[in-house]
């Protein structure tokens, strides 16, 4: 019995525009090719260009410091100070950035001395007028990688993104494609977006407010002492399928770049289930929808999965990945008894979600040899199955009141 | 044939006649008799009743008799206040029942004939008119005595729920047999142990599966912490119980773990969300050395 | 033409020469992705305001803890940070004295807390005509 | 303790019981005036009020505490009492597990019950279920039984069990028409693929599925032997799976209609203006529209060496043939228009090439570019599926990439044998087709019930697949027994759609 589909429900709020569903290159001469670093068993993206479009374009990963989209900032309050609009923070938090500085100048080895003078410079206190001048002068050279140069950069890269800034450029490159869209014989290796979308010259600059107005104490501009750059974290899954299915970006590790089966080798070290998982994973992908392993934690299943992605809709399936044999036995990722089973569909369903298991199928005479390189997702088979509570229609209208 | 030294069932008290007739089904400890189920119920069991409600059977939101027990319900019933099998039936039954159910059909049937004319010549009295004369009145009465038939399909018959009274195998009453085991399904001891700790502390418990977990726990009675702490067994609360399911809602979700044994996260957080979707805490259970519990609250963060 | 460049090497990464992940390394813990998990958690409890937040090995479980205050005056709570496919048993969390805040790690850094407390904890009542909302869901469609 | 406690009940506490039970043997009996009286009680049930959240140890709310239960109390203790003249009178027959009944049926008979010899029986859980609806009254050696006695005496483990019945006795109350499954009545997956008309008379099948000894009646083996022969037989023929099931617009219902497939062809690309070199008029196109899944493999003269291609299967595809177009946003549709232009422009260099040769050179040309693809990538053993230097339609991308092989059902569903516990126990069919129902013609159940216990195994996607081959194109219903509570679960064969972002 086939369940039927339902539609997926759109947002009720899109603030933006698709850019693309999957960051590969659509003409010839584009060029796509992303870095991402394997740290502590995780895999991560530092580029600002590079987190932009791998998450831009088809929604992978989240930033470490940001709920979902990885849009981090000094700080989520602004304020006007005359014609500059400037992050503010608490004297606390001002203070614990510093303290994060000195820690990280005096573990680059440099003197206690050195250290104070630097620090010292760092927090003076800043004229509006000097604010202005140093702006000015950040806005001339452009850099070529779209990471800000205006950083004072302290071991750790400062770096302030400004959203309004942020949400302009990346409205000129759209104003720039529909340029190009008019003019037929137009290059197609223009149309490339270029760096534009990241240029953000953050200001550098906060305002420290103290923490209670009321006992007095002044409002100050001063450098931000440092600022942390959002990094994006790629799930195993998302990173191997960027690599593997993709060929779009490079995992390093210690500086040394990861070949497919070395990555694939390590992924199933770390997560014993990963060829299920990512097989799960990858069959998703390959029929254009957008599986998040982050959103499923949230409701105990492996995967939610969006159509388009979730700031167009919301998620349609919560998915439980399954793995059996070609006898079709088991369950041996997830063992459920009708308890876990119960309290997952009503979860599914008060979240006006399916809920789907997603069955692994690996054929017998798979042997570990074959297990031991990605070719072996193409003996795998997929089952789809859509649980559904069954609830007629006079039973629904009796109240469940407990 | 009854013994008038015995005290009327009314004037016992749900403590001083503790035994509890359960009766199996499919190997289900199943309560019939309305005495029992009370009696059960004032031990602030609640069970969970299986059959078409007599008044309108033709709906679920309302069930009636029998009364299914959990096997933990069972089981506290049987270390507590006492609870009894009854024999299932068998042996000879002879015509001589037979003949008494014939009997007190018959007599029945005259009672309720009386019962109806009587009931008939009211509604005649009442739809008179007072233009009649008393003699007109007589003879309308007379006339309604004399042709008054109660045909035997109107005879009004009850459809016993317990077995009881002129029924087949009425022997069953003869005596109750203390000890036969009961082949419920069995029921890990940890559900047990929180069970009956749950209980002592006074809540009112009832199956959570569709919550996904092992038990629904009610507001109880915070006097009865004292029981629990002394681990007394559980006493039996007035028949006025506040938590009481009929009248209030659940505040936990009970699920039952063994302390040592690893659980998943992704299903903690799984369970945990249930909780919070549906206003309870959810209450991780475990019995440790020496019957105690321990009992960690679940609850989200609120931290998104 | 400026497409980014691989070949470049990046700056270093701040996540290694940040304090708190520098003391937390030094506590060598033997479970590289719980260290990771613990770090992104302290990030997470910084960026929320926490107040002295402090991390420390937990013999017994093996890992990296917290504890740190929502606010100050507020209580001290302990965090137990734990990649989301991990487990962990009841008995880890008991008898911790004060609550704890279990916080799962999903593998691309989302961050789900649960809070666990010792005993039975009352759920707040709830607000207007109490009605289940998994059935009300289930009329709407 | 409990044996202490036994022990003492053996001495006094026994004869204390005895007098107990005889209490109780008249405490439930109605005397004739309260027979009579009950013919005018109401038969409404109290509204339960909204419950409370906390003990707060009010007056107040001891009173409506009360009052519930006072209510409680008297809907559970109230006796059914009939008119003997409303009652069908049925005699128990323990041989035969039957009823059989000594009066006319009531309107039950319409969806209940069956004839055999000439007389009238009731299933035990047909019986059951109308003795607690106060419609019939079973007689056992001369003397009515009690609902007790019915339960006791109908339900076993072997037979129809208690939960089963409790199933049938949840949908039963909801107005379902429920029947007991007999699996030697539903055709074999082959017959009912080809839509043949079933072989043996139903009408003899009939009294044989009413007098099956209990609602898990298994098929026989024979009759299993003979279907894995059908089964067999066509395995080959089988793999295009059936139209009807996968046409959109009638298995999917409204819910797919937004949905469309970005396969589609631009007209303006295949119209295009560009000279062409190939001399279309001599290539034979497949025929897609009529009955066949599978194309011929093309002519070997159109192909570039050194390539076979076989027998296409485009079933996957004539799905796709009537899905209609999603709409999109503004800019959506510019990035279309902007891709299918520069996809023309391809194309037109493509056109250029008068062979393969030429075209591997575009290739190769356009390719340089992309040198300098990243060793650790490329040059090992296991390379990426697709290139990045290529530029790719996201249509292109993801059939490329689609190396995991979907799975149905049914596939390889009919090779399980079928010795597991699991059975299905009731077809189901709705209330509102209760009014016209005939028990002879019962048509297409609304679902089938697989009755299980709360505390046992969820089924795993081996027990899916079977009881799914089994039912065919009726759902099936896992009935999960809590004591109590019954929850319903259906396990639904899915393929997630397409769904191509320009």
């Amino acid at each position: 019995m086939q369940a039927d589909f339902r539609a997926p429900r759109r947002r009720a709020r899109v603030y933006e525009e698709l850019e693309a569903p999957l960051p590969v290159i659509r003409s010839p001469g584009e060029k796509c090719r992303y870095r991402a670093e394997l740290i502590n068993q995780h895999v991560l993206v530092c580029h600002p260009e590079h987190i932009r479009r791998i998450h831009n374009q088809g929604f992978f990963g989240k930033g470490i410091l940001s709920r979902a989209r990885p849009d981090h900032s000094i700080s989520e309050k602004w304020e006007e100070l005359e014609d500059l609009y400037l992050p503010v923070l608490s004297q606390a938090r001002y203070e614990e950035l510093l303290g994060w500085a000195k820690t990280s100048l005096s573990a680059q080895g440099l003197s206690a001395e050195v250290v104070d003078q630097t620090l010292h410079e760092l927090t003076q206190k800043l004229e509006i007028e000097d604010v202005r001048r140093e702006l000015r002068e950040a806005e001339e050279p452009k850099s070529e990688d779209g990471v800000c140069d205006n950083t004072k950069s302290l071991g750790m890269e400062s770096e302030v993104e400004e959203p309004e800034a942020k949400k302009r450029c990346r409205s000129d490159s759209q104003d720039l494609n529909l340029d190009q869209n008019s003019e037929p014989s137009s290059d197609s290796d223009q149309d490339s977006e270029p760096d534009l979308g990241f240029r953000v010259p953050g200001p550098g600059f906060v305002l420290v407010v103290p923490e209670n107005q009321n006992e007095g104490g002044v409002r100050e501009v001063k450098r931000s002492p440092l600022s942390l750059t959002e990094y994006l974290q790629l799930s195993l899954e998302e990173a191997f399928f960027l690599v593997y299915s993709l060929g779009c970006l490079s995992v390093y590790l210690q500086q040394e770049p990861l070949s497919v089966i070395q990555l694939w080798r390590m992924f199933r070290s770390l997560r014993p289930d990963f060829i299920s998982s990512y097989a799960a994973y990858h069959h998703f992908r390959s029929r254009g929808w957008v599986p998040k392993g982050g959103s499923g934690a949230k409701y105990g299943v492996d995967f939610m999965l969006y159509r388009k992605g979730p700031p167009f809709y919301h998620a349609s399936y919560s998915v439980v990945v399954e793995q059996t044999d070609d006898e079709f036995r088991g369950s041996t990722l997830r063992p459920f008894s009708w308890r876990s089973f119960a309290a997952l569909s009503r979860i599914t369903a008060s979240v006006s979600k399916e809920l789907m298991l997603c069955y692994i199928v690996y054929p017998g005479e798979l042997n570990e040899a074959e297990l031991d390189s990605p070719v072996c997702l193409s003996k795998l088979k997929i089952q789809e199955v859509i649980v559904s509570r069954w609830v007629s229609s006079k039973e629904r209208a009796e109240q469940d009141d407990v | 044939m009854e013994d008038l030294s015995v005290p009327r069932r009314e004037e016992l008290q749900p403590d001083s006649s503790p035994v509890v007739g359960i009766s199996v089904c499919d190997s289900a400890p199943l309560i019939w008799r309305v005495q029992d189920l009370k009696v059960v119920r004032s031990g602030g069991l609640v069970g969970a009743l299986l059959g078409s409600l007599p008044r309108t059977p033709r709906q679920n939101g309302r069930l009636g008799r029998p009364l299914l027990l959990l096997p933990e319900e069972e089981r506290l019933l049987r270390e507590g206040p006492g609870a009894a099998v009854l024999p299932r039936p068998g042996g000879e039954r002879g015509a001589e029942l037979k003949r008494r159910f014939e009997e007190e059909q018959t007599s029945s049937q005259e009672e309720q004939s009386v019962l109806a004319l009587q009931d008939r010549k009211a509604a005649l009295l009442r739809a008179m008119t007072s233009s009649l004369t008393e003699e007109a009145q007589q003879d309308r009465l007379g006339a309604l005595d004399q042709n008054f038939v109660f045909p035997r399909s109107a005879l009004a018959v009850q459809l016993s729920t317990a077995r009881a009274g002129l029924h087949y195998c009425p022997e069953a009453r003869s005596f109750l047999e203390a000890e036969q085991p009961i082949k419920t399904q069995p029921s890990p001891s940890s559900r047990f142990q929180v069970f009956r700790d749950l209980r002592g502390r006074g809540f009112f418990l009832t199956s959570a599966g569709k919550f996904g977990g092992d038990f629904l726990v009610y507001p109880g009675e915070p006097r009865n912490l004292s029981c629990l702490r002394l681990r007394l067994p559980p006493v039996l609360p007035p028949l006025v119980s506040s938590g009481d399911p009929l009248r209030f809602h659940a505040h936990f979700i009970a699920v039952c773990v063994e302390s040592d044994r690893p659980v998943g996260v992704l299903d903690l957080l799984a369970v945990a969300r249930l909780g919070s979707n549906v206003k309870k805490t959810v209450l991780l259970c475990s019995p440790v050395a020496d019957g105690d519990v321990r009992y960690t609250s679940l609850q989200w963060s609120g931290m998104v | 033409m400026s497409a980014p460049l691989v070949e470049k090497t990046p700056p270093a990464n701040w996540i290694l020469q940040h304090p708190a992940y520098r003391q937390m390394e030094a506590l060598e813990p033997a479970d590289r992705a719980q260290l990771h998990a613990a770090f992104l958690v302290y990030m997470d409890l910084t960026e929320r305001r926490w107040t002295e937040v402090s991390c420390m090995k937990s013999p017994e479980l093996r890992v990296i803890l917290l504890e740190g205050k929502e606010k100050d005056g507020a209580p001290v709570h302990t965090i137990l940070p734990l990649p989301a496919h991990q487990s962990l048993s009841h008995s880890s969390v008991l008898d911790r004295g004060f609550p704890v805040l279990l916080c799962a790690v999903a593998s691309d850094s989302t961050l789900v807390y649960q809070r666990l407390t010792d005993g039975l904890v009352t759920p707040d009542p709830p607000v207007g005509p109490f009605q289940d909302l998994d059935r009300r869901q289930h009329r709407k469609r | 303790m409990t044996r202490r406690r036994s022990a003492a009940a053996a001495g006094s506490n026994m004869a204390d019981l005895n007098k107990a039970a005889r209490e109780d043997f008249y405490n439930e009996v109605l005397s004739p005036s309260e027979l009579f009286a009950a013919r005018s009680r109401s038969r409404k049930i109290p509204v339960r009020g909204q419950k409370d959240f906390f003990p707060d140890d009010s007056d107040e709310q001891r009173q409506r505490l009360q009052q519930s239960l006072d209510e409680h109390w008297s809907l559970i203790s109230e006796e059914r009492v009939e008119r003997l003249g409303n009652l069908v009178k049925g005699v128990w027959m323990p041989r035969r597990r039957l009823v059989e009944l000594q009066s006319p049926a009531g309107k039950f008979w319409q969806t209940m019950g069956f004839s055999a010899d000439g007389r009238q029986y009731l299933l035990p859980e047909e019986a059951l279920y109308l003795m607690e609806c106060g419609s019939v009254q079973i007689f056992h050696e001369d003397l009515p039984i009690s609902i007790q006695d019915g339960y006791e005496m109908f339900l076993s483990a072997d037979a129809v069990t208690l939960q089963q019945f409790q199933v049938f006795g949840h949908l039963k109350r909801l107005g379902y028409v429920v029947h007991r499954f007999d699996p030697s009545a539903e055709p074999s997956p082959y017959a009912r693929q080809l839509n043949l008309p079933l072989s043996r008379g139903r009408a003899g099948r009939a009294l044989k599925r009413r007098r099956s000894s209990s609602p898990t009646q298994t098929c026989s083996s024979e009759h299993a032997q003979e279907e894995d022969m059908e089964e067999e037989q066509v395995s080959s023929e089988r793999q295009p799976a059936p139209a009807e099931e996968n046409d959109p617009g009638t298995s999917a219902g409204e819910g797919r209609s937004w949905w469309t497939s970005e396969q589609h062809v631009d007209p303006k690309q295949t119209h295009s203006s560009a000279p062409s070199r190939w001399d279309f008029s001599g290539i034979a196109f497949p025929d897609l529209g009529s009955g066949e899944g599978l194309v011929a493999p093309p002519d070997p003269a159109l192909l570039p060496g050194g390539l076979s291609v076989g027998v296409c299967d485009v079933a996957s595809w004539r799905q796709k043939v009537n899905l209609r177009r999603v709409r999109e946003s503004a800019r959506e549709q510019r990035r279309e228009e902007l891709q299918s232009r520069r996809m023309q422009e391809w194309s037109r260099e493509v056109q250029r090439c008068r062979n393969w040769v030429e075209y591997q050179e575009l290739l190769e040309r356009r390719g340089a570019e992309h040198q300098g693809r990243p060793a650790h990538l490329w040059s090992g053993e296991v390379t990426p599926l697709h290139d990045p230097a290529q530029p790719v339609t996201t249509a292109e991308l993801l059939e490329k990439i689609r190396v995991i092989k979907p799975s149905h059902l049914l596939d390889g569903a009919s090779r399980l044998s079928g010795s597991d516990p699991w059975r299905i126990s009731f077809n189901v069919y709705q209330p509102d087709s209760a009014a016209d129902f005939k028990k002879s013609k019962p048509g297409r159940p609304y679902a089938r019930m697989c009755v299980c216990s709360f505390h046992g195994p969820v089924p795993d996607l081996r027990v899916i697949k079977q009881l799914a081959s089994q039912s065919g194109d009726v759902p099936v219903v896992f009935a999960v027994v809590d004591y109590g509570d019954i929850s319903f679960y259906t396990f639904k064969d899915f393929q997630l759609p397409q769904d191509v972002h320009p």
